[in-house]
């Protein structure tokens, strides 16, 4: 039997099938639906230093084997998230990263450090670099190398969890952010956050997302978070998490070639709540008709006709 | 599985899911619908329950884009995959009250759902054209329909109809379902009138079991309540409804 | 019946439906199975100052709703082309765009300017901006906006005739060069262009492209397309032609709404030769269905909910 | 239409296409399928000609992925939307002189169309075992197989009995289809001993017309030829191809 177990920064997971966040709450909402602590990991939604109410809707909508959701990073607020969720955490039987969200670099620091000083089981943080920066115009940190930089920077100073700094693929060049997340002091990076998409409903002429964009996310952005996983394993010397567009086991293996060391999935989950365990057998079924050792193995072996 | 036409671009599937059943509790609820195995279309399609008898549980639907006119091509012994039950249900209609139901279009599923359990109830439905209609309209029988063209039943929407029957009746309470310009004429009139009245809503989901805060429907806004923290400004479709007191909901 | 005339500049094109470079040929290939004279354009395929081979297979796979592409502009060359093609499009019964491809701004120029000494009824020339700057160390035209307005400026003093930038979709904010292209001189913008991807066959474990990056085209892409459409819509005042996945007419209508004179058809024409003439038939059967007098009251008219 | 397994994983299907039929030209020519509407895999599939009869053409294919899967489900009625007769023939024939036709996996479909034409063919299918072979090893008859594992007919690859059928004959000329490492094979051993030989090759199809410049495979390089200008390195395996002479073509 394959080994799946995976390693970032000190921390082993017992697979690298993790959850995507925002797509699968705080990670305990559907435990009657999938044996959460199958997973490798779970991802929780976006927490930001206030509760947020979300965006308008219409906030989701279907596309060519994707989807476009503007959800607006509706979440309890870090205060009530630590009060209601970190305690059901004891229990869950599987690792936690909590994903922060904020508009200023205080913001996301103070999240951060009101979530270290309690001691809970989170064994570290994913940072949604995709919220527009409200002290530097409205630009978004992922789209900026030395924002990305310092923010990872000050995370880093603040903690001795995991920081998995998540990239936005609207870039021309998503390498150079992976390499100021490195720089910053990361332990890994996540790649891709959705990728900006609209929708119209030609019967009616109106948009289909309240905002007009949203974030295209499903099978539809494979190939595009398959490139990016594999520029920015070659770019960078810290791991790489893989995302976008995995529903089956064979996605995942995938990803992992590309050079992810492990993966989350996202839209999968809203199709099939126990996607990620499918996803984790299919893994076992894959390496056991390729005889693999250990899942890790894979890791950027994709074979290239170039270089 | 069985699946038939009802009227025009308006079919019936029935089918067993003994699962979905036991832990079924009410008209108003709905399934999750996954058609095929194919990614073109990732979401399933939240389909009301229009019927339970047995192990097999009966939806109505409308085929309108691609889903749904697949799901009109399926044979029995094809299969299809379902989630649920999901929602809440219509409830307080036990009280031995009159009860008003009100479906249009598709809208009229959970309300012929609701019809089977509510005895002391009146039914109205209201589509475009006799096309659309399968039932016939018999006002004995306390099933009214209209039709925008007056080809068969009432001439008109459903609220003339809904408006002469609250008249009619004693302490009435409505139940509606369907397209959001119907539920919003329902929801004035209640409200001016101060009738308790339920609405089954609908809204675009992507995961239909609260994962994806996809389904937010916005609340009524209360004097002197601070709408300002989370999910006090919008509920979840899926999980607080889809069906909400007429006072908590507003369209835009 | 609606009016499907549109204008670009000075032109007016019979119906806002193109074809996409690299996707029909040089307009002359598939006269059998469509009648191209139908079509309210033709645009060709890439055309560059010396003969390419294109790149070694694979170099085309298949995505979730969509594909990759990574034919390297195999192309005739110039020379071939001014004697070859341009002959037969005396009698092709619609207009011809030569799209303009090259590696530093003298050879897109060299081409331009070889064309422009010849009489013939090509009426305008899209600029694919998305090849690599040899010169530039390898950065594409495309992702930088001083070298998209330098590179307009220097095409619009060689003609008279149409000039479209062709936009590529990998960049962090498109509208900048958008702006740079109208600046330059430009007629019109045209987006998007393919979106870069990857592909990995899981079984063997190989890259399906031999170059490993390739081009994302097809109906996935349409969400990322008709973003970008709406956002250059808002951002300049030049017409803008849309593309990305379009396969019915309704998606044509969809990128009008969004702010598009006209469309160009790509990938859907490897299903369908005639998909150009079925999306024109469709357009005037919603025309029909809508009372739609002149098509071009679509262009931009999406209802939004916000601004 | 018809739609019936021959073997592990192998179908044959059979359907009315007039028009096709009315264009063909011989054995080597291919259509292009297009299954279903869904988008979710835009690409049609290219499948060479197995027979033509009357009005009807037959394929033969085996099941890999989703396309070709759901090929296997289709039933008498359904429809599937076919181009061609895409691609260029098997030549030379006609001439009389012995042919030796080679076919590998789902290769044996233009093999078994050409072997229907030549009279003075012999015919060696290889494949892994016996559960993927449909016809029977006669070797009376010229139809010889084989199999990795011996299951049926002669142990081993094509390669052996090519060998021995070759020197059999006289001025033999070998006509083949099959997986490249076949094909490689059966070139590299008709190069060496100089037979005439053609190769029906494979390439990943985005449009099997000739627009999209994506089935390119890499011409021979021949002395003193500079391989520098537009389609003299690479060939269109469906329009140049998908049949070409063995000195034609180089497999990577
Ligand atoms: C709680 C609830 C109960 C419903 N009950 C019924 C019913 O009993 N009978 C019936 O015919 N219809 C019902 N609907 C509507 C039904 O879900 C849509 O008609 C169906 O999803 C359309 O799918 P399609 O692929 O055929 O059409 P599409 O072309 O995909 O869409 C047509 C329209 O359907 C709606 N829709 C599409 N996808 C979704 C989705 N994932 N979630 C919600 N809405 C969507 C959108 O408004 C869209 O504009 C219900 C919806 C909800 C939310
Ligand atoms: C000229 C020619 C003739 C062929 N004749 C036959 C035949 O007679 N019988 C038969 O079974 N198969 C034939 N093939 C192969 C057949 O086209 C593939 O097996 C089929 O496309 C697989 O589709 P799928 O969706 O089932 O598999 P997928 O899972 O999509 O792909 C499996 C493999 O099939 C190949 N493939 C997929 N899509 C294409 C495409 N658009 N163009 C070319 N190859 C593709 C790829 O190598 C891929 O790795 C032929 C191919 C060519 C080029
Ligand atoms: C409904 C929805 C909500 C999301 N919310 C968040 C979020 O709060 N924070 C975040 O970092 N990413 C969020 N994402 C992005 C996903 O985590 C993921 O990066 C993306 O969906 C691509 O993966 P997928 O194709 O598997 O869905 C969200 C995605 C969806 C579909
Ligand atoms: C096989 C293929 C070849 C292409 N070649 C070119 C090209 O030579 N020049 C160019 O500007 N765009 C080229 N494109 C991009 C298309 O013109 C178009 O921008 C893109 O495919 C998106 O449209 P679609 O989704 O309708 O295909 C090519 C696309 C494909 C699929
Ligand atoms: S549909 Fe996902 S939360 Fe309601
Ligand atoms: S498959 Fe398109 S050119 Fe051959």
């Amino acid at each position: 039997m394959t080994d799946l177990r995976i390693k970032i920064g000190d921390i082993t997971f017992s697979n690298p099938v993790f959850t995507a966040s925002g797509t699968f709450g705080y990670g305990t909402e559907v435990s009657d639906l999938t044996d959460v602590s199958k997973l490798g990991a779970i991802v929780t939604k976006s927490v930001t230093l206030f509760p947020r109410e979300g965006n308008p809707p219409p906030r989701v909508v279907e596309t060519p084997a994707g989807m476009i959701n503007s959800i607006g990073l509706a979440n309890v607020g870090v205060e009530r998230y630590i009060r209601e969720m970190i305690p059901l955490y004891d229990n869950i039987g599987t690792k936690v990263i909590m994903n922060i969200a904020g508009t200023t670099l205080e913001e996301y620091c103070d999240v951060l450090e009101k979530v270290e000083v309690i001691s809970s089981n989170i064994c570290g943080y994913e940072i949604n670099i995709s919220c527009p920066n409200v002290k530097k115009g409205g630009m978004q940190f992922g789209v900026d190398s030395s924002m990305t930089e310092a923010l990872t920077a000050e995370m880093r100073k603040r903690t001795e969890r995991l920081i998995i700094m998540k990239l936005s693929p609207n870039v021309t060049d998503i390498t150079s952010i992976a390499k100021a997340a490195e720089n910053g002091g990361a332990d890994a990076v996540s790649a891709i956050n959705t990728v900006v998409g609209m929708s119209i409903d030609s019967e009616t002429g109106k948009s289909q997302i309240y905002t007009t964009y949203g974030g295209l996310s499903g099978p539809a952005i494979k190939p595009i978070g398959l490139a990016t996983v594999h520029k920015v394993y070659q770019s960078v010397n810290i791991p790489v998490i893989g995302l976008g567009g995995i529903t089956t086991g064979l996605d995942a293996v995938e990803y992992l070639l590309a050079g992810a060391v492990a993966v989350q999935v996202g839209t999968a989950t809203f199709r099939h709540a126990d996607a990620g365990e499918q996803i984790i057998n299919e893994l076992h079924q894959f390496g056991d008709s390729k005889s693999i050792e250990k899942i890790s193995s894979l890791t950027g072996a994709v074979k290239t006709y170039t270089k | 599985m069985a699946n038939v036409q009802l009227a025009k671009n308006l079919w019936s599937m029935k089918f067993k899911a003994p699962e979905i059943i036991e832990e079924y509790f009410g008209a108003g609820q709905f399934i999750s619908i996954l058609v095929c195995d194919t990614w073109e279309h990732p979401l399933r399609r939240p389909m009301s329950i229009a019927d339970v008898k047995g192990d097999c549980i009966s939806i109505i639907y409308k085929t309108v884009g691609a889903v749904t006119k697949s799901l009109a091509k399926m044979h029995p012994g094809d299969s299809i995959n379902v989630l649920g039950p999901l929602g809440n249900t219509f409830t307080g209609w036990e009280d031995g009250r009159d009860s008003i139901l009100v479906g249009g279009g598709v809208g009229l599923a959970p309300m012929l759902n609701l019809h089977k359990m509510v005895k002391t109830s009146t039914i109205i439905i209201g589509a475009r054209t006799s096309e659309e209609h399968f039932l016939s309209h018999s006002p004995q029988e306390g099933i009214f329909l209209t039709t925008d063209d007056g080809s068969i039943g009432i001439r008109g929407t459903v609220i003339p109809t809904l408006e002469s029957q609250v008249m009619s009746k004693q302490n009435p309470k409505i139940f509606a379902c369907g397209p959001e310009p119907m539920l919003k004429a329902v929801q004035s009139f209640a409200l001016e009138n101060q009738i308790p009245t339920q609405l089954s809503v609908e809204s675009y989901m992507a995961c239909g079991i609260g994962i994806c805060q996809g389904c937010a429907i916005k609340k009524t806004e209360k004097e002197g309540i601070m709408r300002q923290t989370y999910h006090e400004k919008y509920d979840l479709v899926c999980v607080n409804g889809p069906v909400f007191s007429a006072e908590e909901v507003t369209f835009d």
